[in-house]
C-alpha cells in the first residue's frame, strides 16, 4: 500500500496509536463489521439458491461501510450507491429489508422514516449531486447536520462527480463524499479508470480538502469520517475522503472476476481482511475471548436467520402495487391500467 | 389587471410564488444577477436574496441533480434550462431519477420541482436553440408536461406547477414571450394541470394544439371560418397527461380531428392523441386525423426556418384536406 | 450452419466485420478483458487487441463522444452501452451531436457508429437494467433503430448497422440472449436495415412487434389459430425508419391490428404506428386498433415484472377484443 | 494579472525575450488579429441593421483565437467551440462562410473541405470528447499530427470536461485543449464557476500538463501552444492550456453585460487590448509605419466589404435542402415531407 495511506490499525492488528473510541464503540464496530459480513454471505447463499435476485458483495469492504455511517449523527444525511448494506445497517436499515430490495421487491427499497438517507442510487455517481442539494437545502434553511456521499473508484470518471465537486466547493456546502475504492469497477482497475494516481488528490483541484486512509482499518475510517463530518457540520466545507479497500468477491453475482483479475492480488487482500484485523486487536489488545466471539457469532447468525424467515414469509406485493407511487395522484392512464391490471390477475397469478 | 407578456406573466408567478412560499428557490444558468436570459427571473435576485435565486454553474446534470437533493429535502427548486437544447446534459437525473422519486421511495418522499424552459423556434440564433421535444419527456412515466400559450395562462399554470407535489416539466413557447400583451390578473391564481381549454368553438373540426401552436390555429380557424368551415380549437395546455376526455368530446361533435405540433411528426406527441382518438373514437370518425408538425430533421438555422414549421397555411391546407374526405 | 444464441450471434457478426473491416473498432465498459458483461465481445480483445477492443472508463457521455470523434477521423466505432438504462448519461452526445453530423456538415462527414445496448427485461437485477425507451430515440431525426428478434437476424442485422453510412442504435433484447440456440449462417450476411418480416402468415388480424415481443406475439398467434383467428405476425426489425409499407399491407389483407411493445404506452413507438395506419387506412379498419405494452410506469423489479410485460394471455385478449369489435 | 502568468508581450508592447517568429510571421499575426477584429465589428454592425442573426463577438480575444491556431499544422485538427471565428480564418475558412454561418444559413457551417475542422459546436464543452475520439483515431490509425481543442471557461465545469480530460490522459492522446478564459460565461465570471483559482491547475489531477499564459499577448499564445502541440504529435501527450483573456463585448448580440458586470472591469481590460499592443510592438521595434498600418487596414476592410457583397448575393438555399444531409440515404419518411414542402413552396416564399 501507498506510504500516504493514513492508517492505525495494521493487518496484524496493532494500533499506531489508541484510537478515540470506547471499547463498547469498538466491539460494536467490531460487531456491525461481523454481522454485514454475515448478511452479505447469507444473501449470496440465498442468491445461489434462486431465492435472491442479482447481488453486489460488500465483502472485503465491511471497515469501510461500517466505519462511514458510524460518526454520523441524527441530523445528518446519507447518501448510499449500491454497495454500503454495511452502513445502512449502522444507520437503521433492516437486515430484512435488503433481502428484500435485492430480491426484487420495491419496498424493501424505502428507508426508514426520518433516518435521512436516500434510496439506492444504481446510475453509477447519480447520487452526487443530490447529495450536493440536500446538503444546498440544509445550508438555505439553515439546519444542521452535513452530508455523507458515498461512491465507488468508477464513480469518480463521470461528469456528475466532476460537477458535484466543484459545486460543492463553490457554494461550501456541507457534504463529505467517500469514494470506497475498492480497486475495480467491474472489470476496470482503478488505475485504467482514473488519470490521477490517487483519488484523493482530485480534491486538490476543486479547492477542496482530500484525505485517503487505510479503508480496511475501521479505526481510521472512523476517524476521518468524523473528523471531516466534523469540519462540515461546524464550517460549512465539503471535503473528498478515499478509503483505500478491496472487493474480494466479483462485482455482483451476475460476474465472473477471474476473467479479469489475478487471484494473486486477491489473496494479498485477504490477508489485509478488515475483520480479521479487529479481532485480532481486540484478542490481543482487549481480551475479547473465543467465548465472546463463539457468543456474538451465534447470535449474528441468528439474527440473519430470523430475517430471512421474515423477508420470505412478508405478504406478496400485489400487481396493482406497480402503479401506486408514481404519481401524487394517478392520472387518468394511470388509472386505467391500473384497473386493468386489477381486472387481469386479480388474485391470480400472471402466467 | 394589467397587460403583460408572457415572460412577465411567468416572472410575476414566479415572485408570487416565491412570496408566499419560503421554500421555493430560483436555480440555473444566468438566472441570478442577469436575470435570466429572456429575463424571466428578472429582479428576483434583488427580491429573494442569492440563496433563493442561485447563479449556478455552467452544469445541466448537476442542476438538475442539485435540485432533486434540495427537493428531497424539503425546498421547491424552480430550475430554468436556458434552452430546451440543453436539456439532454441534464436528461439523465430527470429521467432516472427526478421522475423515480416518488416511486422509488414508495411514496415517502415526492419532489415538487418545476423545470422550467423555453422551447421552440423564435429567436434568430445558432443550432440548440429552436429544439420542441416535448414527446421524449412525456413519454418518462413520473413526469408532467406543460405548454402554456398565452400570458394569463403561462402564469395561472405556472402556480399549479410550483405547487404540485410532483415533478413538472414547464415548456414556454419563446416566440410568444414578447409578441404581445394580454391582460393578466394581479393575485395568485392557478389554472388546473390536466385540464384543456376550448379556445375557439366549432362543429364541424376539431384543432389540438398547445403552448406556440395555439395562436397558429387560431389564425386558421379563422381563415376557414371565412371559408364556412367551423372549427373547434383545443388547447391542450397540459401536454402529459393530456386531457383525452376533452378531446373526446370535443371530436365526437366534430368528428375530424387536426393536430397541431412544432416538434417533428415522427414518433411525437400527436402520435399518441391520434392513437388514443382512433382507439375510442373510430366510429366517430368522418375522415382520417391529420398531423401539421415540424419536419422529421434538424431545426433550420433562420434562413428556413420558417418552412419548417406550422404556419396557418398548412393548417388551413390539412382542414380542407380533412373537410373533402 | 451452427446453432447459436443470440449473443453468439452478435459476438460472430462483430468478429466478422473487424476481421473484414479494420476501421471496426468496438469500445465500452468492460467490453475488453472481461469481453463484456453479456459476453457479446467475448475473445475480441484477445483477437484484435487492446486498439480496437477498448475498456472505456466509466463515463458514458464520453465514450458516446469519443465515438463520434473516431467517427469523424475515420474510424466506425462500435459503442456497447452496458444497459439501456445508462444510455442516458450519454444521450446529449447522441441526439446534439451522432445523430447531427451529416446535417451539420452538409453531407461531408457522415458517422458510421452503432450503438448497441441490452433492452427491456430479463435479468433479475436492480433498477435501471430492464428499460425499453426505443422511442425516445426514435423520436430523434438522424437516427436509426434497430431491434433483433432472433439470432440469425441479430447477427445479419448488425452487419448492415455496422455498414450503415449513419449512426444506427442497435437495441439487443436480453430476454432473448441466451433463450434458445438457432441456425445462424456463418458467413457476411446482412438482412436489410428498414424491411420488416412476416414471421408468421395470417389474414384476420395482424401483430406487430420487434425484439422481444417478437416471440411472445408468435406464441399468442398459435393461442389464437387454435380459436380460428389466422393471425399474422410482423416482425418490424427497424424500429425506425420503420416498414410503414409492410404494415400497411398486412393491415389492408386483414383489417385489424394489435401492436405490441415492452416500452410504456404512452407516447411510444405503437402510437407512431398506430397514427399512421389510422390516417392511411382509415377504411380499411374493421375494428380499432389496439396496443399491448407495459404500463406507464417505472419497471418494476422482479417480483413484479411479469405482470407489467406483455405476455401471449394479454396479447391474446386484444386479439379476441379485436375481433368481437 | 496573477503573477504565474506567463507573458511575452507586454500591455505598453515591449517584449521580455525576441519571440520566435520572423518579422513576416509576426506582421501575418498582426494582420489576421486586425482581419477578426474587423469582421467581427462588421458582423455586429450588420446585426444591428437585421441583416445578421445572433451572434457571439471575440473582441479582445483576438491573440487568443489567432495564436492558438497558427502554430497548427497541415495534419493537425482544429475543433472548436464558437468564439473562435479568428482561428478558424487562420484555418482557411473563408469569411463570407461565417458571415452566412451567423446569418443562419447552414451551408456557411460546412468547413473547407479537408481542412481537419469540426464545425462550431454549440453544446458547451460538447466538443471536447469529439476532439480526444479524433486523436485517439489518430492513435489507432498511427496518423501524426495531434488535436488542438478550444473551449470556454464556463466549458471547464462540464461533466464533458472532466470525462475527456481523464481519457485523454489515461489514453495518452495527443490533443491539447486551450481554454480562452474570458473571464465570463454570459453573466457568470470565473471565480463563479469554478472552484479552482486557476483553470489551467486542473490538468494536475488528471495527472497531465497545464499552463497559464497571457491570452492578449500573442507571442505567448503562439509559444505555449507550439510547445504543446510539437509535445502532442511527438510524444501523444496532451495538455490543458488556459488563455487568460477578456470577452470586451457583450456574451452576444442578445446579451446586455450592462446588467451583470463592472464597467471599470471592463475599461481595465481595454487597456490590455491584445491588437493595440502589438501595433505599439511593430510601431516600436518594427518599423512598423503608419502608412503600413493604413495599407493594411484599407486591405482588410475591402476584403471584408467583399465578403458582405458576396455573402449578401449568394443564392437562396431552398426549402427542400432542409432535408438533403439527415441521412445517407432519405427514409419514406422524409421523401415524402420533401416532398410535401416542394409542392407547398415550390419557388414561392413561405407566409
Ligand atoms: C451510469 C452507469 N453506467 C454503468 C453502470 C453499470 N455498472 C454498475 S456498477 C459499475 C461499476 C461501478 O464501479 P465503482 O464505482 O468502483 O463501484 P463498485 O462496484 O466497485 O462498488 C458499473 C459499470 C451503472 N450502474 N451506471
Ligand atoms: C450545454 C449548454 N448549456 C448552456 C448553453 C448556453 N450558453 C451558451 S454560451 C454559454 C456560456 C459559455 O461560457 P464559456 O464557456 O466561458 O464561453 P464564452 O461564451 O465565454 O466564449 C452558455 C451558458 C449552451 N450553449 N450549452
Ligand atoms: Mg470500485
Ligand atoms: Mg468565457
Amino acid at each position: 500500500m501507498k506510504s500516504d495511506l493514513m492508517q492505525i490499525l495494521n493487518e496484524k492488528g496493532q494500533c499506531s496509536k489508541k484510537p478515540d473510541l470506547t471499547l463498547d464503540q469498538i466491539k460494536e464496530l467490531y460487531r456491525r463489521m461481523v454481522l454485514t459480513r454475515t448478511w452479505n454471505d447469507k444473501a449470496l447463499s440465498l442468491q445461489r439458491q434462486g431465492r435472491m435476485g442479482t447481488l453486489g458483495s460488500v465483502k472485503g469492504q465491511e471497515a469501510s461501510n461500517v466505519g462511514m455511517a458510524f460518526p454520523l449523527q441524527k441530523d445528518d444525511w446519507f447518501v448510499p450507491a449500491f454497495r454500503e448494506f454495511g452502513a445502512l445497517f449502522v444507520r437503521g436499515v433492516s437486515l430484512k429489508d435488503q433481502f428484500r430490495y435485492w430480491n426484487g421487491d420495491e419496498r424493501g427499497g424505502q428507508m426508514p422514516a426520518g433516518s435521512n438517507i436516500t434510496p439506492t442510487q444504481v446510475i453509477v455517481a447519480g447520487q452526487l449531486p443530490h447529495a450536493a442539494g440536500i446538503a444546498f437545502a440544509k445550508k438555505i434553511k439553515k439546519e444542521p447536520g452535513m452530508v455523507l456521499c458515498a461512491l465507488g473508484d468508477g464513480a469518480t470518471s463521470q461528469g456528475d462527480f466532476h460537477e458535484s465537486m466543484n459545486m460543492a466547493s463553490l457554494f461550501n456546502l456541507p457534504v463529505v463524499f467517500v469514494v470506497q475504492n475498492n480497486g475495480w469497477a467491474i472489470s476496470m482497475p482503478v488505475h485504467k479508470q482514473s488519470a490521477s494516481p490517487t483519488l484523493a488528490e482530485r480534491a486538490a483541484s476543486y479547492n477542496m480538502h482530500g484525505a485517503r486512509v487505510d479503508g480496511n482499518d475501521v479505526f481510521a475510517v472512523y476517524e476521518i469520517i468524523k473528523k471531516y463530518a466534523d469540519r462540515a457540520r461546524k464550517e460549512q466545507k465539503p471535503a473528498l475522503i478515499e478509503l483505500v479497500t478491496y472487493r474480494l468477491s466479483d462485482h455482483t453475482t451476475a460476474d465472473d472476476a477471474s476473467r479479469y483479475r489475478d487471484p494473486k492480488e486477491v489473496a494479498m487482500w485477504q490477508k489485509r481482511d478488515p475483520i480479521d484485523r479487529l479481532r485480532k486487536y481486540l484478542q490481543e489488545s482487549e481480551k475479547w475471548s473465543d467465548a465472546d466471539e463463539k457468543a456474538m457469532v451465534e447470535q449474528i447468525s441468528q439474527e440473519v436467520e430470523d430475517a430471512v424467515t421474515e423477508f420470505e414469509s412478508v405478504t406478496p406485493m400485489q400487481p396493482q402495487e406497480m402503479f401506486a407511487n408514481m404519481y401524487h395522484t394517478l392520472p387518468w392512464n394511470l388509472v386505467e391500467q391500473q384497473k386493468e391490471v386489477m381486472e387481469l390477475y386479480n388474485g391470480g397469478e400472471v402466467k | 389587471m394589467a397587460r403583460k407578456t408572457m415572460v412577465q406573466a411567468i416572472n410575476e408567478a414566479i415572485s408570487l410564488k416565491m412570496q408566499d412560499d419560503s421554500t421555493v428557490v430560483v436555480m440555473g444558468e444566468d438566472v441570478g444577477v442577469d436575470g435570466g436570459v429572456f429575463r424571466a427571473t428578472d429582479g428576483l435576485f434583488e427580491a429573494f436574496g442569492a440563496e433563493r435565486v442561485i447563479d449556478m454553474p455552467l452544469a445541466e446534470s448537476s442542476i438538475m441533480g442539485s435540485a432533486i437533493g434540495m427537493a428531497i429535502n424539503g425546498l421547491k427548486p424552480l430550475v430554468e434550462i436556458q434552452f430546451m437544447g440543453f436539456l439532454y446534459q441534464g436528461f439523465d437525473q430527470l429521467l432516472n431519477n427526478a421522475a423515480r422519486w416518488r416511486h422509488r421511495t414508495l411514496g415517502q418522499v415526492g419532489l415538487p420541482m418545476v423545470v422550467r424552459m423555453p422551447y421552440g423556434a423564435g429567436v434568430r440564433a445558432v443550432e440548440h436553440h429552436s429544439e420542441s421535444t416535448e414527446a421524449i419527456i412525456a413519454h418518462v412515466p413520473g413526469l408532467k408536461v406543460i405548454a402554456p400559450s398565452n400570458p394569463a395562462d403561462a402564469k395561472g399554470l405556472l402556480i399549479s406547477a410550483i405547487e404540485d407535489p410532483d415533478p413538472v416539466v414547464f415548456l414556454e413557447p419563446k416566440r410568444l414571450y414578447r409578441i404581445k400583451k394580454e391582460e393578466v390578473p394581479e393575485d395568485l391564481y392557478r389554472i388546473p394541470i390536466g385540464k384543456a381549454n376550448v379556445v375557439n368553438d366549432g362543429t364541424d373540426i376539431t384543432l389540438v394544439a398547445w403552448g406556440g401552436m395555439v395562436p397558429v390555429c387560431l389564425d386558421a380557424a379563422k381563415h376557414a371560418e371565412n371559408q364556412g368551415i367551423s372549427t373547434e380549437v383545443l388547447d391542450l395546455r397540459t401536454v402529459s397527461p393530456f386531457d383525452l376526455e376533452a378531446i373526446i368530446k370535443s371530436v365526437e361533435k366534430t368528428g375530424r380531428l387536426v393536430i397541431v405540433h412544432e416538434a417533428p411528426r415522427s414518433f411525437g406527441v400527436g402520435a399518441e392523441i391520434a392513437a388514443l382518438v382512433g382507439e375510442r373514437c373510430l366510429l366517430h370518425l368522418l375522415a382520417p386525423i391529420k398531423r401539421v408538425t415540424s419536419y422529421d430533421i434538424v431545426p433550420p438555422l433562420l434562413k428556413l426556418e420558417n418552412y419548417n414549421y406550422p404556419n396557418a397555411e398548412r393548417v388551413v391546407r390539412a382542414i380542407q384536406q380533412t373537410m373533402e374526405f
